[in-house]
């Protein structure tokens, strides 16, 4: 690819041009760096109350840290903000929430060991007569949610419940008070289609009530329906500021990227076989998945669709050996036993959580021993550690998977998020499997390295590997699989190739139950 | 992007209801005291059990406050010395304060305890919090130094209660309130005061949250610091609580009082259900951790077949095998 | 020139008995360096055997020893370190417990455990008129208490004494409360009981008064603790003997030590303190109300 | 791609060479060793220091071990009672063999403590991972076990070495190889061993992986269970060393051999660097950790400041300011 520089900028107004005169929260000037690093530099920006200001840019670009800067999780190196014309220094976030603004947080932070209700009312909790009043306040946590269309019970750990449920309980949490600044960072990477929508329309309620919202997404698509304005990084630089409704997709890619963009998906591969290579049978997850069988062939992309608590993630985890379950599986045809994931690596099938934070990655530590952590054995032959060997690799991985990041000597909590997740795809990928599973590929990840994801996954049929990949973004799903499973309450509701792998039939499946009974016809 | 409509029914509501993890130690405590009636009849005679609860007392009260620190995310090692301390403390000041004040030098010595446990407490959790000191060390520290203050306060023997006070002051031992031994009613009280507020009030809240997450605490505005510092001092005052007890029961105060009680009590928590790593405290869990290591003496004792050369093995393994049965009823 | 120094290696003090030792070793010291200008006496305390090893060796790496006064918490472990000072040339005293390697020793001056379980053993046989059930409560698991017992045990062998019961309280007054009221809720009869250690007596006697039980004629502690020495002052009828086992012997020995080294008197060889009976007849002589045991 | 090329410059290489955090053990060492020549010049004596140093040796070898427990997230409070259960197993069996065995008795009873050590370790691992019980309570079962094994063992009294072996194992504590003393010699190949499993071998990766996020590692195909317990039974083996150099210094093993070692080995681990939650683990921090708590103790026999009631006072405020000093060099 070329580096291009030819941004026809010009078609939008100039940054400023367009600002009326009361913004109710101002940055002016803000640069972040550590240590020698800057992360962020000069970035200017008015937020007008009743708009929602939506901030984009490709991983690693700065906006998580340009958002924790409003919030007072991090202070500024330079620059300063102000609220309605006077000047505010926030060294604490509370101090920011006080002030009216409220952050979501791209990851997810909750006290795992608390109820959904602690964790909503953290810090503020309702009292009466000087003790906490529980029941209101599982009553106010029930009622928050169920606006939200999550259905979680208030009484429920947070260690129990699923990701896309913390991050409704992240975003309720959010919006329990009235703010005047509501900054969403990525709140829909882990939420799927009505959560979606449900979040869309609560913003624009906001909106009505005048006020202002900050949204940073990867999905263009929702960013094009919401903003009002948009503002691009660059490498931690302002590029400018627009008004949203003006640009196309394509606009906001290539100013996001600074270059010409090719084809989110790749041309599709006729690489499938009709050689199965991992079949599975009456695989059972005690709770959550029963009689589930099916089998991926050797370069085959096999797509596995559902609504969030479908079972998708659980299915695998079971079959895998992380955690109770049952099934028969077999190998290019030959039977194997997979009593945990260090029997699946050998055995030549390797998974990628969708939980990369939590399970994935270890954030305190360097990238190189995170990149080889599952390689161990066949990485470093013999019982010791390879350092040379492990900062090539590393280097060659920067490389191929593009993983953007100040210094080498990074822990991999530092990443950016997509960041993050590529190198995942790295460290997976370091065990040479014959059959990969990634569960949620590109959650979180900017628009050019999603295609860069899929030319990946692409690569890795070619070479004769299966591939099964877990999304909730059905476009993708449909961008680049041969074939879709589609799951419902535990159970395969489904299956659709060639003509009939359409959205809608999708969605049919994943939710109704007349469409599994009429499902026969189509296979 | 494409939009379903209908999210999954909450069918997992039922999962959250009865809990084995909260029941465990009551599982345990029932398991403990059939097994000992099992072994000797007289082991739940009225006479036996009432000692060996009144015995537990101490620990019971001590673990209250300690299972404030452990929810929080702390820990502490110094609470046996810090029994002998205050106790020491106490005794010297009431035997200073009897021939001017009387009898009230009772009421006043145990005000003094009472300060003093707040102030050794403020100390544990201010080099804690303040200093960034593990726990594991930082009480280990404190636990030296209170055990050689009352080394030096005692030059190495007792301090006993003055004559005049001892008969006074004996009943809140050896008394009883409508047929229950006041020790026993005391830690009821600490046990419901601890419950209300770890359950009840903000600060309970905060207490689970920083022992859950110290920076999702931080981001909500909590103070860390401050929290903290209040379970260290909850802690100091339960011990200086347990220490008025402790008093009159022998009258005095030696180097060797409280030795090793802090393992007992840490062990009484976590028997209670509360995990180590922090997060969320079981008071009731707490007690009945206290009652089950006292029986677990007491029946050593009162059974025949265990070698005194080996009680603390057949202990180590009923605690074990406690732990294992919790676990595994799950 | 040069001052003479005398170390003094003790257990520290951990319970009442070892404080005695502490206190008199303490005192002693205090004394000798006001009287004798040219003499040092340097105390040190330590909380176990390995401990004393490297007091020891702390002790004679920094200076030279002209005598040793030691209180050795074990004969085996610590016999092979004070043979290495001996080597030095230094003068050595041993209080209590005797060396494996008896030549090592210039000086021996030591109570008799043994002779404290024998003698209390003697007692009660005669005063329960030579059968009844009793219980005894042991102290930590080491050579002292271990003497103490077989002491008590070989002389109860053959008469109807019945030992019920025996445990460790581990020489705490708290532990041994504990365990007698267990004793006392196990056993519907007993006639009387043994603690070796004061201490624990003081524990024992509590759980007794507070079971209000009467079938207990006999409850004996050890060591000469003042508060039960007073006891036997009194006349109390359930404790009326005492068996002395003075912790004031480490200033003796730091006194006949101090005595040799100036040339005072050349003292050398074996000194065994007895432990008769404390009964009210002699009972003033072992009284010291300043002493914190 | 546009940003790779010009991002990626190795240039941060420099950060791994020298840490504050990594130092800070070290320099606390310095001043003590500074305050020491202030307090008595004969502290920095060549005698003094090397009979510190190899006292230090014990705690040193069992805190190698526990870096690993520690650093793979668990914890072990028996490794006291392991110490005088081994040194008591191997005495017995070397005096049972010395009549048929001669001089060859006493290397038998080296690999019999050594196999000793190695099983009592895969207990403690095994209760902990398999049995899944928090680590203070399971290691605190087994501390009374074990305790209680040589109290059996030694019905209450001493098992001291045969006669026969004494003079031949003596040099292994006493005697000197180049100078060095023998114990010496032995921690630091313990230590270089240690250092080169947990920095440089894929045991040590999963070790810390195991430590920082169960989770992760489980999901990276790493056992935790395996892990943990190989940590427990690394741990043993360096006990049964620890026990191995002890015997020949003292000649017995008595029930109280060993006691409080654990919360010394904890304590040099903790001031060595390594953090309690588990993660990353120093070997050389905890070699400087457990030669500056022997150093202390030393401090305080030679100076004569502190009154023999108070040293346990002042121990535990040089820990603390130790730890201060550490903290806030950074
Ligand atoms: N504590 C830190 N120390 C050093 N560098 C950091 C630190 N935190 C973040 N960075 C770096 O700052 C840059 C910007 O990160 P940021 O999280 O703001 O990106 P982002 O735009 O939110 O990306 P994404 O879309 O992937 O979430 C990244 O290169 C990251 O590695
Ligand atoms: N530990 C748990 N205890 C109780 N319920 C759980 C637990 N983990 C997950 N669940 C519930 O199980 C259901 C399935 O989880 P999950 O959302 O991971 O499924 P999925 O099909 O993989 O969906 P996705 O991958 O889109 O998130 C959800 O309703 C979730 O709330
Ligand atoms: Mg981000
Ligand atoms: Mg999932």
């Amino acid at each position: 690819m070329s580096i291009a520089a030819r941004i026809d900028t010009d078609r939008f107004a100039a940054p400023g041009d367009v600002l009326p005169a009361a913004p109710v929260l101002r940055a002016e000037g803000v640069s972040k760096q550590y240590g020698t690093v800057t992360v962020l530099s000069d970035v200017t920006l008015d937020i007008l109350p009743g708009e929602i200001h939506a901030v984009i840019g490709e991983n690693g670009a700065g906006k998580s840290t340009f958002m924790r800067l409003l919030s007072g999780y991090i202070e500024p190196t330079q620059g300063a903000l102000s609220m309605a014309g006077q000047r505010v220094r926030f060294t604490r976030p509370d101090q920011a929430q006080a002030a009216g603004i409220a952050l979501v947080h791209q990851e997810i932070l909750l006290a795992e060991a608390l109820t959904v209700t602690d964790n909503l009312f953290l810090g503020r909790e309702l009292t009466k007569g000087g003790m906490v009043d529980d029941a209101r306040m599982r009553r106010l946590a029930a009622a928050k949610l169920a606006e939200l269309g999550c259905e979680v019970p208030a009484t429920a750990l947070v260690r129990d419940i699923s990701l896309a449920d913390r991050q409704m309980v992240q975003i309720a949490r959010a919006l329990l008070d009235e703010h005047r600044v509501v900054i969403f960072d990525e709140p829909t990477a882990v939420l799927t289609g009505g959560e979606v929508e449900r979040l869309l329309a609560i913003i624009f309620e906001l909106k009505a009530r005048g006020i202002a919202v900050l949204y940073i997404s990867h999905r263009l698509d929702e960013v094009q329906r919401l903003a009002d304005k948009v503002t691009v990084l660059r490498d931690g630089k302002m590029v400018g500021t627009y008004p949203g409704h003006t640009l196309s997709q394509i606009d906001m890619a290539r100013l996001m990227v600074g270059r010409e963009l090719a084809a989110l998906y790749p041309q599709k591969q006729a690489t499938r076989t009709n050689q199965p290579m991992l079949s599975v049978l009456n695989a059972m997850v005690p709770g959550f998945v029963r009689d589930v069988s099916f089998s991926a062939h050797k370069g085959e992309i096999l797509g596995f669709a559902g609504m969030i608590g479908a079972g998708r993630t659980e299915l695998f985890e079971g079959i895998l050996g992380l955690r109770p379950g049952t099934a028969t599986v077999e190998l290019n045809g030959a039977p194997i036993r997979i009593r945990s994931q260090r029997e699946a690596l050998d055995a030549g099938i390797a998974y990628l959580t969708e939980d990369r934070k939590g399970k994935g990655l270890l954030l305190q530590e360097r990238l190189g021993p995170n990149l080889t952590l599952s390689a161990l054995a066949s990485f470093h032959p013999g019982l010791v550690v390879k350092r040379a060997r492990e900062a090539e690799a590393l280097a060659q991985a920067v490389s191929t998977y593009d993983i953007r990041l100040k210094s080498l000597g990074a822990r991999a909590g530092q990443l950016s998020g997509g960041n993050q997740q590529k190198l995942l795809l790295a460290k997976v990928l370091l065990t040479d499997p014959s059959v990969v599973i990634i569960d949620e590929p590109t959650r979180g990840i900017d628009i050019a390295n999603k295609a860069q994801i899929y030319g990946f996954i692409q690569d890795l049929v070619r070479q004769g590997k299966a591939c099964i990949v877990i999304s909730s973004e059905m476009q993708e799903l449909v961008g680049i699989c041969d074939r879709i499973i589609v799951m419902r309450e535990g159970r395969i509701s489904g299956e659709v190739s060639g003509e009939t792998m359409t959205e809608s039939q999708i969605a049919l499946l994943a939710t109704s139950e007349r469409a599994h009974v009429a499902q026969g016809g189509i296979k | 992007m494409t939009a379903l409509t209908q999210s999954v029914p909450a069918r997992n509501e039922r999962r959250y209801q009865f809990s084995w993890a909260d029941a465990g130690p009551f599982l345990a405590l029932a398991a403990l005291l059939a097994l000992g009636f099992l072994v000797n009849p007289d082991f739940l005679s009225a006479t036996n059990l009432s000692n060996v609860i009144t015995r537990s007392a101490y620990v019971a009260i001590i673990a209250v406050g300690a299972t404030f620190v452990i929810s929080s995310g702390g820990l502490d090692l110094s609470v046996g010395s810090m029994v002998a301390f205050i106790a020491g403390i106490t005794i010297m000041f009431m035997n200073m304060m009897a021939p001017s004040l009387g009898l009230w030098a009772i009421p006043a010595g145990m005000a003094i305890a009472v300060v003093t446990g707040l102030l050794c407490g403020l100390a544990n959790g201010v080099i804690v919090t303040v200093g960034k000191i593990e726990p594991f060390i930082a009480t280990l520290g404190t636990m030296g130094i209170f055990r050689a203050l009352i080394t030096y306060m005692t030059n190495g023997g007792t301090i006993p209660i003055d004559r005049s006070l001892r008969e006074a002051y004996r009943p809140v031992y050896f008394g009883t309130l409508g047929g229950i031994p006041i020790p026993i009613l005391i830690s009821a009280i600490v046990a419901v005061l601890g419950a209300f507020v770890l359950y009840k009030t903000k600060y309970g809240r905060k207490c689970a949250a920083v022992g859950a997450n110290e920076d999702v605490a931080r981001y909500s505005g909590i103070s860390v610091i401050k929290t903290r510092t209040v379970a260290y001092v909850i802690q100091g005052v339960c011990v200086a609580v347990a220490a008025i007890c402790y008093v009159p029961r022998l009258g005095a105060a030696t180097p060797t009082t409280g030795q090793l009680w802090e393992l007992q009590v840490i062990t009484a928590v976590v028997i209670g259900g509360t995990a180590l790593r922090g997060g969320k405290g079981r008071i009731w869990g707490t007690i009945a951790g206290a009652v089950i290591l006292e029986l677990i003496a007491n029946l050593m004792v009162l059974s025949d077949f265990v070698s005194e050369y080996l009680v603390a093995a057949v202990q180590g393994v009923i605690i074990i095998i406690a732990m294992l049965v919790q676990r595994f009823s799950k | 020139a040069d001052k003479k120094v005398v170390a003094v290696s003790i257990p520290a003090a951990d319970h009442g008995w070892t404080a005695g030792v502490v206190y008199h070793a303490q005192a002693a010291a205090k004394e000798i360096n006001a009287a004798f200008p040219d003499v040092e006496v340097v105390v040190k305390t330590s909380p176990s055997a390995a401990d004393q090893v490297s007091a020891l060796e702390d002790l004679s790496a920094s200076r030279k020893l002209d005598a040793l006064v030691i209180l050795p918490y074990t004969s085996e472990e610590l016999t092979q370190p004070v043979k290495a000072i001996k080597d030095m040339g230094t003068f050595i005293t041993v209080v209590d417990r005797g060396l494996t390697d008896a030549s090592i020793q210039d000086l021996y001056l030591a109570g008799d455990n043994i002779a404290v379980g024998a003698n209390t053993a003697k007692f009660m046989i005669d005063k329960l008129g030579g059968k009844g059930d009793i219980v005894v409560l042991r102290g930590i698991p080491t050579i002292i208490d271990d003497e103490r017992i077989k002491g008590f045990q070989d002389t109860i062998k053959g008469t109807g004494i019945k030992v019920l019961d025996i445990q460790y309280a581990h020489w705490n007054s708290d532990e041994a409360f504990k365990l007698m009221q267990d004793y006392l809720a196990k056993y519907p009869h007993i006639d009387a009981v043994w603690a070796n250690d004061d201490d624990m007596l003081l524990g024992v006697l509590e759980a007794v008064k507070q079971s209000g039980r009467t079938d207990i004629k006999l409850a004996l502690g050890g060591n000469g603790m003042k508060d039960i020495v007073k006891k036997v002052i009194d006349g109390d009828s359930v404790t009326p003997v005492e068996t002395p086992y003075p912790p004031s012997m480490i200033k003796t020995a730091i006194y006949m030590t101090v005595a040799n080294l100036i040339g005072q008197a050349p003292v050398r060889g074996h000194v065994k303190l007895d432990a008769p009976l404390i009964t009210q007849a002699n009972a003033k002589e072992y009284y010291f109300p300043d002493s914190p045991f």
